[in-house]
């Protein structure tokens, strides 16, 4: 054998006992709590903003803070001792292996006890399978495909709302539009990127459709990432739509604004969800955004019919300089409902923190949404959950509907682009 | 040397066999399973990038194609995924045949971007159609408790890795096997020089196709051992160019052409790539790329054959 | 479908071809005399639009003013890139050169991403270049229009300078011959690092011009990298015009495609289209 | 004698390009036979649409009585036909024992008997020591005789060679000239392009000569140098002076 | 006179002087020792079989082939430190075997490739020395805008030497002008060698007809086994033992 050959043998050798070490290494002092998100990879931005609302949670959970808010007047979890929350976030990128692969990680090496969030409901698939079967519970506050919670999971919970009752209430929303503008508005296009996500999206708006009686005009599955969107933006152009619904992620948000100015196509009521409702939308395409009505499940702006609203948003603005957006403050959720279990639980014990999350009941004051409050029911939905819409007026978001809760008149039909 | 050469294999298959019950943790576990998982593939992709001169970017099809089929057997007919790992590659060997044999005039660049083209129809044909799962990928049914039936393990990652090492010790084996037959002999001199091969009775579109089926039989089989091993399979993740792309980058990193380079490669990468994401990537601040990047970069630049070079003297 | 709607993608293809045409010019250079698939042209595409978000930022430099400075920088990286990292590759296997640029490609992504985040850029133009205009029902938007127009006069000059200048004829015989090339006392080492600054300074320019109609992120040269690598192909690797004619016919197929059988389809019909072609002339179009 | 090969009226064009314009000939068992004339003649091209590696774009081209026309390589291969290339091509990095195993192959299918006759055969042609050199790091004219060896690996009834002599000196041109003549005794038909006229002249009883694509003669060597047409087209009036 | 005049002195004369080279691919030595000169206004002829290494000393010459021993001096200049195209500004030109032309290139362009050291210069001096060269080559003349790859083979080694002409050597070595050419072209292709060297271009001749370079040459060389075995006149070696019996075989 040459000196090379040994050498090298015995470098990687070395390497690999270490890898394997490092895995090996740590002990808890700390309650650690996993999290994945995709932090590389072209949706890192909006994984960033999750990772943001988780961290703030944290701060309050382990801080003592005066809000009206679960596991705030507290200074970490009381009945273990004041015991601190750590989060460990590791990095999807995107990949349904990745997050597996990650998830057990946390779990087997890191010591997690518990898992939250994820994001793209691809990834939460395998992540929550990981965490399944090694028997740790794992609240979910981002993702939204309804297939989640239907597969008979012990450990998996998801607090907000899914693509069920977002399809739901998008055509709710249209149905009050007509009454409310007495104008038709059933020839509907759905647009959405063609991934798990996306593609489950479409498929229940084709369903809640059926069901309120809307004519689907287009149906345009499209690749995220592509260089162009001429053709899919003429396609919608020709099925002339009154209601555009849109499954986005940022990237593809931008690229379609820009294409349906250019080619001009307009529609009045234009619709859409979580890559518009990333800050980086608006700053990209500006006052072309103008008039998205947007799915979300918070606006800094609803701090008028709840303060706690507007105190969280003070806070997250001190630390991130930006308003609070409805992506963070939907990741915000799921740390807070975990400490709250634990705490109720005094243990760390997986079936412990189980069966207390499964008695939840945390009434609508005591949570950051204008929720009627966190209940699981049979699947370990949050059965309160549910969405608002808002709307894109003059840069900011602004809450439009359930009109009961909202802060801005909706702006109907969209003008064109000429007008704006 | 040929005894010393032996008893160094052995040694290292105990140390295989014995590595995950001294180190049993997950993650460790699961890095040394997706070593063997891409050492199969490069080592498959070796037969026809490494000795047959065919550069394919585009093995994640056959991968995919795989990993599909035996999910959907399963999940459609019920059968154990072990008949459809076999079945799931003699499918790859058809989709092999089907895109090899209009593709026997093209070289080079001409063929690899062929291939890439190919990868990326059976993709979006994949995302487009319902029967698959479309966009939304395939979930087999968890089965209630391990089961070897169902090839599903969830107690411990144990069998994963021993079918994983098992599977890559034969990609390995066979791999030999052919090379040092007549058939390998026949798939170097394609690599090698096609002309003379041809006037030298080797009938060129047939070993070409011989090699493209030993290659897409195994990366097929890498990917039913995949959809087994996640239980989650969508086109993103076994249909994607950047996979193809990873198959070839660690056979050439190891050394292509040879039997234990894309091993090496492997060995070497697949690591890389897992603890430093896990020890940078929860940042999100694109450290474990970078580092990913420059050391394939710095490392090709004063290795350009390979990590085998190291065992090749002078 | 209307007739308007069909020449309205026409145009939209044909606006959309030609700057992928000079991304692959950049890349078709470096091919025909290198012979070596430079894996990271996408993200060289990438850089040089962050350069133009800079030039933007920093001293309101609008995109098109932008278009020498970041032809320069790229020229010069290239140069850098070759003589620094590719040359060293040069003599070995044919597909060290291909893990090089893959490693170089992955570097640049993170380093980037580790520099200025994930998050989604864009550069705000005004005047023309957030315009477009409309003609009989068919809309043209002002950007495009201008990086079609410089996608034909960079083209028309480096036919010309290859033709015509000692540098292009030296560029050409070290592509068709390097040995003999050698013996006309041409530096070929020198040609080669000049060759890969021209690829890159194409992909300067395209990268700054896109910016005024495209977003800016880390990963954005990915797609543009895959469709370049087909487009080359398509039209003969080391041909200029071969590398254009292609980019529209992509353009179109994937613009008209798109319409007329569904945007799902439509990178799908790109791709077949490649293979259609490939598998009658598998040289490409213009490919000798 | 009986037929070998016969080529009848075959035509190659490359585009506008004429590159064998109607050639017609035979070659009985046991000829030698010189293929000669001026660069771009058409003596490859001839040479690449016997071996079937053009498809000839009229004409037909008979082996053994079996119309071969249109044959892909590797089957002209294996029914006896074995060639050499104008450029030596061998594979690089294959050792010469292994370049020639390749060739072996088409008679068995055992490693260990295509070693065997591999050896066997390098020894033949005189490279019995230089079984283990890789093929590229042969000097050209070993590589020459590897080439050689390849080809007469396969078994060939009728061996083609495309300019086999070109850079061996004197010496080595009567070596491979005898080894040649060897190769005939034992039943096989040569056929040789060649510039090297002194080989030519000292192996060949018949030649055949080609300009632009035509045949321009076809007879006896004696006569071909006193032909006006060959004389005119490829050997000039320094031909006697040479020697 | 001293000694260091008389150098000076010879040294005038001397265009090239090898001094025992050893070249090699690999593990194998192709020139072992080699040495000789070729003077002003020469014509030199190394003689040797083809693959034995004549071409391996010219491409020495010019650079493109490493030495393993030994150096080259030009013009009294060591070149060992200069890579192939500043030995061929300082005046070495390579006419490659088998006439190499760039075939997608017209002639034009070949032409001007071969003036690439001139490349800074003004066009006109181009143009001239192009006038200069048709002169020789009328051939060209006719096809001046045609791609090289149409013509014959013949007409390509006119063109390389053309070629070569072009960059106003003051050394010119012709690899094997006559290979694989008609007997009647390589009559032209000995005219056109004695019409160069009629001009005062020192010529370096690398042949396979060995008998008409000798007549031609005013000296040779005889290469075997890497090494140089006889040197004489070329009448001289014309009548050798040596040379008659291993290369002319008479």
């Amino acid at each position: 054998m040459s000196k090379g050959k040994r050498v090298l043998g015995l470098v990687v050798a070395l390497s690999l006992v270490l890898f394997a070490l490092y895995g090996v290494a740590f002990a808890t002092k700390v309650i650690k709590v996993g999290a994945v998100y995709p932090l590389t990879g072209d949706i890192a931005p909006t994984g960033k903003l999750c990772k943001e609302g988780v961290e703030l949670a944290v701060d309050i959970i382990n801080g003592k803070y005066d809000l009206d808010l679960i596991m705030a007047r507290t200074e970490g979890i009381p009945s273990l001792g004041g015991a601190k929350i750590k989060i460990i976030f590791a990095d999807s990128q995107g990949s349904p292996r990745t997050g597996m692969a990650e998830a057990e990680r946390l779990i087997t090496s890191e010591h997690v006890v518990a898992m939250v969030g994820g994001y793209q409901s691809a990834v939460v698939k395998t992540a929550s399978y990981a965490a399944e079967r090694l028997k740790i519970p794992y609240v979910l506050s981002d993702a939204t495909s309804p297939a989640l919670t239907r597969r008979g999971f012990k450990y998996f919970f998801r607090v907000n709302p899914d693509d069920v009752i977002s399809a739901r209430n998008f055509f709710e929303f249209v149905q009050d539009m007509e009454k409310k503008f007495n104008r038709k508005l059933r020839r509907v296009a759905l647009l959405y990127e063609n991934t798990e996500w996306g593609s489950k999206v479409a498929a229940q708006q084709r369903k809640w459709a059926k069901e309120f009686g809307f004519k689907i005009v287009a149906d345009i599955p499209y690749y995220h990432g592509a260089t162009d969107v001429t053709s899919e933006v003429l396609k919608l152009k020709s099925s002339k739509p009154d209601v555009l619904m849109h499954a986005p992620y940022v990237s593809d948000a931008i690229l379609f604004t820009k294409t349906f100015k250019k080619l001009n196509f307009n529609v009045p009521l234009w619709m859409g969800m979580s890559g518009y409702l990333d800050p980086n939308y608006i700053k990209s395409v500006g006052k072309d955004g103008e008039y998205v009505v947007v799915r979300s499940t918070f606006n800094p702006d609803l701090a008028r019919i709840k303060p706690l609203i507007g105190k969280v948003n003070e806070l997250y603005k001190k630390k991130y300089g930006r308003d609070m957006s409805g992506i963070a403050a939907r990741s915000f959720n799921a740390p807070l409902v975990l400490a709250d279990a634990i705490n109720r639980a005094g243990s760390l014990d997986p079936d412990a923190i189980r069966k207390v999350l499964l008695e939840t009941d945390i009434p609508g004051d005591k949570i950051l949404m204008a929720w009627k409050g966190v209940k699981f029911n049979k699947i370990h939905q949050n059965i309160y959950a549910r969405y608002i819409l808002v709307q894109i007026q003059g840069g900011k978001y602004h809450t439009v509907w359930p009109w009961n809760v909202a802060s801005t008149k909706v702006v109907f039909p969209v003008p064109a682009w000429n007008k704006r | 040397m040929e005894k010393g050469k032996h008893l160094y294999y052995v040694v290292l298959v105990v140390l295989a066999i014995v590595f995950p019950i001294v180190f049993n943790v997950p993650f460790v576990q699961h890095v040394a399973i997706m070593v063997f998982m891409y050492g199969m593939l490069a080592e498959s992709w070796n037969v026809i990038g490494g000795y047959s001169g065919l550069f394919s970017f585009g093995q994640a099809a056959f991968f995919g194609i795989g990993a599909y089929t035996s999910t959907l057997l399963y999940m459609q007919l019920g059968l154990t995924p072990w008949i459809g790992m076999i079945a799931g590659g003699l499918v790859a060997i058809a989709a092999g045949i089907a895109i090899g044999y209009p593709c026997s005039k093209l070289k080079g660049h001409y063929f690899a971007i062929a291939t890439i083209a190919f990868a990326w129809i059976i993709n979006i044909l994949f995302t487009n159609w319902s029967f698959v799962g479309a966009a939304t990928g395939l979930s087999p049914e968890l089965a209630p408790a391990d089961s070897w039936y169902a090839f599903q393990f969830r107690s411990s990652k144990l069998p994963y890795y021993y079918i994983g090492l098992f599977l890559m010790l034969l990609t390995v084996y066979v791999v030999n096997k052919v090379i040092k037959s007549k058939t390998g002999f026949y798939l170097r001199a394609l690599g090698e020089n096609e002309e003379v091969a041809a006037s030298l009775g080797v009938n060129i579109a047939k070993y070409r196709l011989i090699s493209i089926s030993i290659a897409s039989f195994f990366t097929a089989v890498a990917g039913s051992f995949y959809a087994q091993y996640v239980l989650y399979i969508d086109p993103p993740s076994v249909l994607a160019h950047f996979l193809s792309v990873e198959i070839v980058l660690i056979a050439m990193f190891g050394g292509s052409g040879t039997i234990w380079g894309p091993i090496w490669g492997a060995l070497i990468l697949v690591p890389l790539s897992q603890y430093a994401r896990a020890i940078w990537g929860g940042m999100g601040s694109g450290l474990d790329i970078m580092v990913y990047g420059f050391v394939i970069m710095v490392f090709s630049i004063f290795r350009p054959r390979g990590v085998v070079s190291f065992f090749i003297r002078k | 479908m209307d007739t308007t709607n069909l020449v309205q993608a026409m145009v939209s293809g044909l606006l959309l071809g030609l700057p992928y045409g000079l991304i692959a010019m950049g890349l078709s250079i470096i091919w025909g005399v290198m012979n070596i698939v430079n894996f990271a042209h996408g993200e060289f595409l990438m850089v040089s639009m962050y350069i133009t978000l800079g030039l933007y930022t920093f001293w309101h430099f609008s995109p098109v003013m932008s278009i020498p400075v970041s032809a320069v920088i790229l020229f010069g990286t290239g140069w850098l890139v070759y003589r620094y990292i590719v040359s060293k590759v040069m003599s070995g296997p044919m597909l060290a050169q291909v893990v090089v640029t893959f490693g170089l490609s992955a570097f640049l992504q993170g380093l980037f991403l580790f520099l200025f985040t994930g998050n989604y850029r864009t550069v705000k133009v005004s005047g023309i270049l957030s315009q477009s205009t409309n003609i009989h029902g068919v809309y043209v938007s002002y950007p495009q229009v201008i990086a079609s127009l410089i996608t034909i006069v960079v083209t028309l000059f480096l036919s010309w300078f290859m033709k015509n200048t000692m540098t292009g004829r030296a560029i050409m015989a070290t592509e068709i011959d390097r040995e003999t090339a050698k013996l006309m006392g041409i530096d070929t080492e020198k040609v080669n690092a000049l060759s890969f600054g021209i690829g890159l300074a194409c992909v300067g320019i395209a990268g700054a011009i896109l910016s005024s109609y495209y977003y800016i992120s880390p990963y954005v040269g990915l797609l543009f990298g895959l469709m370049s690598f087909v487009i080359v192909a398509l039209g003969g690797f080391g041909s200029i015009t071969g590398a254009v004619i292609a980019a529209i016919i992509i353009g179109e197929v994937e613009s008209l495609g798109g319409v007329l059988v569904g945007p799902a389809y439509k990178y799908a019909l790109v791709f077949s289209l490649y293979l259609i072609v490939i598998f009658i002339k598998p040289r490409g179009f213009f490919g000798w | 004698m009986s037929e070998l090969l016969k080529v009848e009226g075959l035509t190659k064009r490359f585009g506008g390009l004429v590159a064998n314009d109607d050639i017609s000939f035979t070659v009985n068992k046991g000829e030698i036979i010189g293929l000669i004339g001026p660069n771009g003649a058409g003596k490859t091209t001839l040479f690449n649409c016997i071996t079937g590696f053009h498809k000839p774009t009229s004409g037909k081209v008979f082996f053994d009585g079996r119309d071969i026309t249109a044959l892909p390589p590797h089957r002209v291969s294996k029914i006896g036909i074995a060639r050499t290339f104008q450029i030596t091509q061998v594979f690089p990095k294959m050792t010469a024992l292994e370049n020639v195993m390749i060739g072996a192959f088409a008679m068995t299918n055992s490693v260990s008997e295509a070693k065997d006759m591999a050896a066997e055969t390098l020894s033949f042609v005189g490279l019995g020591k230089k079984m283990d050199v890789s093929g590229e790091s042969l000097p050209p004219p070993e590589q020459r005789r590897l080439e050689i060896a390849m080809a007469l690996s396969t078994n060939p009834s009728l061996l083609m060679l495309d300019e086999a002599m070109a850079g061996l000196n004197a010496v080595e041109i009567d070596e491979s000239l005898e080894i040649l003549r060897k190769l005939n005794k034992k039943g096989i038909t040569l056929i040789i392009v060649e510039h090297v006229m002194r080989a030519v002249m000292n192996i060949c009883k018949r030649i055949i000569v080609l300009e632009n694509g035509r045949k321009i003669f076809d007879g006896e060597k004696e006569k071909a140098v006193n032909d006006p047409a060959v004389i005119k087209a490829y050997l000039g009036d320094v031909y006697h002076a040479e020697g | 006179m001293t000694l260091l005049s008389l150098k000076l002195i010879w040294g005038m004369f001397i265009m090239l002087r090898v001094n025992g080279i050893q070249v090699g691919y690999g593990n194998m030595a192709v020139i072992r020792d080699v040495s000789f000169r070729v003077d002003k206004g020469e014509i030199v002829t190394i003689v040797g079989s083809n693959g034995a290494g004549k071409s391996t000393i010219l491409k020495s010459i010019v650079g493109l082939v490493g030495l393993k021993k030994g150096n080259i001096e030009f013009m009294g200049e060591d070149m060992g430190k200069y890579q192939p195209h500043e030995r061929i500004e300082r005046g070495i030109v390579l006419v490659p075997e088998g006439g190499k032309v760039f075939g997608r290139l017209t002639i034009k362009d070949n032409l001007y490739l071969g003036s690439y050291k001139y490349r800074k210069e003004d066009k006109s001096v181009i143009e001239e020395r192009i006038e200069e060269v048709m002169e020789i080559f009328p051939v060209l003349k006719e096809r001046y805008h045609s791609r090289a790859d149409t013509m014959s083979g013949g007409e390509r080694q006119m063109l390389a030497m053309a070629r070569g002409l072009m960059g106003n050597p003051e050394l010119l070595m012709l690899d094997e002008p006559s290979l694989g050419l008609a007997p009647k072209i390589v009559d032209k292709i000995f005219e056109v060698i004695q019409v160069i060297h009629s001009k005062g271009v020192p010529i370096l001749l690398v042949e396979q007809q060995i008998h008409r370079a000798l007549e031609i040459a005013d000296r040779g060389y005889v290469l075997q086994d890497g090494v140089i075995v006889l040197e004489g006149s070329g009448q001289e070696l014309l009548n050798s033992e040596l040379v008659k019996k291993a290369y002319l075989g008479m």
